[in-house]
């Protein structure tokens, strides 16, 4: 059994149900409370639950980013909603050098349970500034976990395993997403670990995930349609990486591409480049390929957006690449 | 009446005191940002324009007035809320809404959209959509002036939100340090997006902030293109005189939603009418018309010719063309022999 | 004396206030603060110490006289310069030695040395290498404790460059905006590394920074432990009572270089040759002496004690093992089973 | 004909030339004056040139970044001392949002020619927070340039054309170098466009950049000794990669090793051999390897923080590694 719901809904749900649960959760972030969420996620919550655990904040991201982090080291379960990850580099100080760092250079004797939620991507034509795709550069951070749900049943249920675990956790939800319907089933295994194949195939990988995943199903819509089998991956937890899943599809397949609205280089789709290489180099029949942001700050013309960001057509050319 | 958070200051009130020319200016200059902003309001629902678009629709006393101030050789930094303030500069009306449209034709060739609109000739170094993110910028500007020099006011607007950002903080102690001309144009319009400035500042006198840095600072009623332009002059007139910073906060009223995605959940819809009813356009205009400055023949000719200009640039605007996907990564460096 | 940029205050006097078992825990924790530094120096001159190694000779007045105000229940932020945070806390002077040699007996079991001293049981959350990363934890400290209504305060300390950060604003407004309990501890030493605070702050009287967010602030004489401790009292007890926050500005010298690798050329010989006649503990020691209250025997008596426990500590740390290389991983995350 | 000369003394003399040489050239950054540079380098720089020049900050990275941008945009040509890569995450924002965005995003109105210079990298002990690598990530960023130098050649010689580069270009320094003492040519080519191979072989590419270049030459000797013959390539410029000459060197040894001191994950290490896989795949017969630092925050302990850091056995173990 399974009911349609909106990305939206299904965050707020998951919000509604943490806040309920346990008196130690709390959201704070910029406009999370009387303007009801940029995004209208956290819509309806501050009458539920007040403005104390519903906490508007100042534009101030470095100092409330940090001052979840102290919160949760004082026995709170902090919800941190950076409004964007475009503002969340004037926080990355706190979140690399206190969160990450924390448990580890105390000598394993203070862990950092914090969410930091952020929205993240293009595509709605906000121009360069509003556009960033940095999840790749959190992935790399050792000491935090990184969570890029893409499914209405990931906007669910992953929350809570993310507040249940005793470390820092970031979410990286796609602005693009939050209008998208999807079912969802009525019963969902929790689990922040594994990716998590969305379709299965036996010509080639699609490794994707956040908004860049739908593109990827779309692109193998197009390309089974040309004969080609396309397995599509949602990578979903960014870090640590689920080597065993993505190896396992790559070897499958023998051809693998990487799909990733980040910048090109140093990027996640290099990482995971990286690691086949590494790890499956000798069942590879082909180059691996890549499809992500061209290397440009993204304008704000809708053309010239589209022209820059990943989409199933350029999916569909760098598969059939491979194969000429 | 009282009931509403933010109780409106008492109408603007007493002689302008500006020979006709100049009034007509202002009250034109006021007219032209609210026209068109009024139709990039109307575009935005025809999906001609897309992206955030912010309305600067009950504040334009504060950017007329204040701009008026400046010179044609200072410098300017502005938010994404500064369609007024590229206009006031002296951009051309069809530039800004080719820019809106996202055209070649537009200021920034339709990449930055509304948010980020510049104009190297008449010296607007953007449109900033990071909030504080400009006053850096603008410090080393006025830094740039010093060292070379250069007898320049360099002109900085922020709202309120940006205040509580550590980048306010950082800028204000290093212009008030070096004693560097800049001039920071607080508008308050009483709220960060859907937060009240008394839920994010803990003290809501912005000019304590200043003189914590030890910088004059002067409050103004921005509603008030009068009391906003003599405040401004002074400013201005001190920052170039003495070299050294000020910091003015302009008291002012955002009449429509935040950006074209807000709800207004938070403020009541009584306080929203009585700011309006110290609109800053009717009651200057009423103002001049009591004082016998202004007949509503010359009221309509001016609104007229706003409305004129506004039909012309989107004329412009509709005219325009793409800039081509093949020139997506041009200008991402600067090409060999273009002058930096 | 007069050429030297920053004139001492004129050396602390008067009758101390205290009972004698108080005042000789205050001098001897001086003392024992004093006495783990100067073996520290020593030590890195031998390399059993490395890394960076900042020390609080001179400032021991502060952290003593402030710390005695803070009960076991209360947080404490220290920065990189904290060995004397620590030690006050409560810590054990081996298990601090044993951090900066880096053993696996250390605090932070060799992983942090100097600049980041943890300690779980006294509730010392570091140890911060970030100047003003400390304080958004100190809110964020004091929030949990609100939100759980726990009657505890955070004491926060930071130096004088600090405050020039984009940090230490968005803290203060922060904290003054929801009132929470967090003492602001500013350890105002007149340099931030080679930069004397007239070259770092355009206002130097930091009290006014925070009268700008609304919130108290008190300054006091840090060569004089009775002065910090009666303005540390005083500043405690209103957090405590009122539940919001306080800024304390103590104003001190730090007697020798900022790190090991300073060569001092910011600063005149005089300037700190003049400071250390203001040295917090021979003339605190004078004051007891005057009033009676010690006697030299006793005095030598607290000072042995001092080198006895250092030495203690130094030969615990000389005793030390190695963390196993195959353990670099361990805690990067928390393990299963470890409550957080 | 040459002299021996250390790399701060090159880093120096290489300032001194810029500022005698453009009176809009000013060096500022926290300590850069009194202090006479955090690591020396600018010693005596303030006696020569005044404080106008030589510009002590506050603890403001933010906003003396940003100033510096702002100077750049009015005619001056700063260079930023950003004291180390640790403290730039603070300044980030100013660097992504409006350094590297400013050209692009204006429509090619401004040019922003920053030289912003930062010391970076591990290895002296001073633990976590101390001891960071995120070069790789500024080496994403389009709209920058990004230089490390490993060189007294280099660390003479990049700086002015830098500074004659219209647009940002970042340096690191890696804090372990400038004690460093080599010799330097007395003509030089000023080059910020290639790489350089630094010592040729036959059997394996090794690809390094700053502090692991040394470490990366090191190991070539040990494995000379086995009877391995390494080729070192110095990266020197981190953005734009110059590909041509990596691939060249790829395609010759037919295998390769990157060694960066960033985290593994998500590092200019793996962005290179996802650059290899995808324009030399044919080319190599073994999987690609790297050596980084491990995935912890560099402890403070000797042991432990060579444990977590690229090591010239850790190399010599890596390529061998590729010839079992
Ligand atoms: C650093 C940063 N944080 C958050 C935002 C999202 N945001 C855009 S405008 C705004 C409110 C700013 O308020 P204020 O400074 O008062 O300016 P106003 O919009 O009222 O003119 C917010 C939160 C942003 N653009 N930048
Ligand atoms: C964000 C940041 N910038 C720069 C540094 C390098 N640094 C370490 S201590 C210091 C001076 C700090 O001065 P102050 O806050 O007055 O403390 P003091 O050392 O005098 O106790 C500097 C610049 C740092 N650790 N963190
Ligand atoms: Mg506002
Ligand atoms: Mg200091």
């Amino acid at each position: 059994m399974s009911r349609r719901i909106s990305y939206r809904e299904a965050m707020r749900e998951a919000l509604r149900d943490a806040l309920r649960g346990d008196p130690r959760v709390f959201l704070m972030g910029e406009d999370v409370g009387r303007y009801g969420g940029t995004y209208a996620v956290s819509k309806g919550l501050l009458e539920e639950f007040g403005p104390e655990r519903i906490r508007d904040t100042p534009l101030a991201e470095l100092a409330f980013t940090g001052a979840g982090i102290g919160a949760a080291l004082g026995g709170m379960r902090p919800i941190v909603e950076v409004m964007t990850v475009n503002f969340s580099l004037l926080a990355l100080d706190q979140i690399v050098n206190n969160a990450a760092l924390y448990r580890h250079m105390s000598g394993g004797q203070f862990s950092v349970p914090v969410v930091i939620r952020m929205a993240t991507g293009a595509g709605r034509q906000v121009a360069a500034q509003h556009s960033h795709s940095f999840e790749g550069w959190y992935a790399g951070i050792p000491g935090i976990k990184v969570l890029a749900p893409a499914t209405v049943e990931d906007a669910r249920h992953m929350l809570a395993p993310a507040l249940a675990d005793p470390d820092p956790v970031l979410i990286f939800e796609h602005a693009a997403l939050y209008n998208v319907e999807g079912d969802l089933p009525d019963a969902c295994e929790p689990d922040i670990r594994s990716a998590k194949v969305m379709r299965p195939g036996k010509d080639v990988a699609i490794l994707a995930y956040g908004g860049s995943l739908h593109k990827a199903l779309a692109a193998a819509e197009t390309l089974a349609a040309q004969g080609i089998d396309a397995e599509v991956v949602d990578l979903r937890v960014l870090r640590p990486l689920d080597d065993a899943t993505l190896m396992a599809s790559v070897a499958k397949c023998r051809r693998a591409v990487v799909v990733d609205e980040g910048w090109r280089s140093v990027s996640l789709a290099s990482e995971i480049m990286a690691r086949i290489v590494e790890q499956a180099f000798f069942e590879l029949d082909a180059p691996l390929a890549r499809v992500c942001s061209e290397e440009v700050p993204i304008p704000y013309a809708r053309h010239m957006e589209e022209a820059a960001l990943p989409q199933p057509e350029k999916i569909v050319a760098a598969v059939k690449g491979m194969f000429a | 009446m009282s009931a509403v958070e933010h109780p409106a200051p008492p109408p603007p009130a007493g002689p302008v005191p500006y020979d006709k020319a100049f009034a007509h200016r202002l009250l034109a200059d006021m007219l032209r940002i609210r026209r068109l902003e009024e139709k990039a309001a109307e575009l935005y629902g025809e999906t001609k324009i897309r992206g955030f678009l912010h309305l600067y629709i009950g504040e334009e006393a504060v950017g007329v007035g204040a701009l008026h101030a400046l010179t044609s050789a200072d410098n300017l930094v502005a938010t994404y809320r500064e369609h007024a303030h590229a206009l006031l500069r002296g951009m051309d009306m069809g530039a800004l809404m080719a820019e809106l449209y996202g055209t070649r034709e537009g200021c920034a060739r339709g990449r930055g959209g509304s948010m980020h609109l510049f104009d190297r000739a008449t010296r607007l170094f953007g449109g900033n959509a990071i909030v504080g993110g400009g006053l850096p910028l603008a410090v080393g500007l006025a830094l740039a002036d010093q060292m070379q020099g250069t007898q320049r006011v360099t002109a900085c607007f922020f709202g309120d939100g940006a205040v509580a950002e550590g980048a306010f903080h950082e800028s204000m102690n290093l212009a008030a340090l070096w004693r560097l001309p800049v001039l920071f144009c607080c508008e308050n319009n009483l709220y960060a997006m859907g937060t009240a400035i008394e839920r994010h500042e803990s003290q809501v006198d912005l000019r304590g902030k200043a003189a914590s840095y030890g910088m004059p600072a002067v409050a103004a009623d921005g509603m008030d293109v009068v009391a906003v332009h003599e405040a401004a002059k002074e400013a201005v007139a001190h920052v170039r005189e003495r070299g050294g910073p000020m910091f003015v906060e302009f008291r002012t009223y955002r009449f429509r939603a935040h950006s074209m995605y807000d709800a207004e959940l938070y403020r009541q819809k009584a306080e929203v009418e009585e700011w309006k009813t110290r609109g800053p356009i009717h009651t200057f205009t009423a103002r001049l018309k009591a004082q016998g400055k202004l007949t509503e023949d010359e009221f309509l000719a001016l609104d007229a010719a706003a409305d004129a200009e506004v039909e012309r640039a989107v004329a412009f605007a509709e005219a325009g063309t793409w800039e081509a996907a093949e020139d997506l990564s041009t200008d991402l460096y600067t090409p060999p022999g273009a002058v930096p």
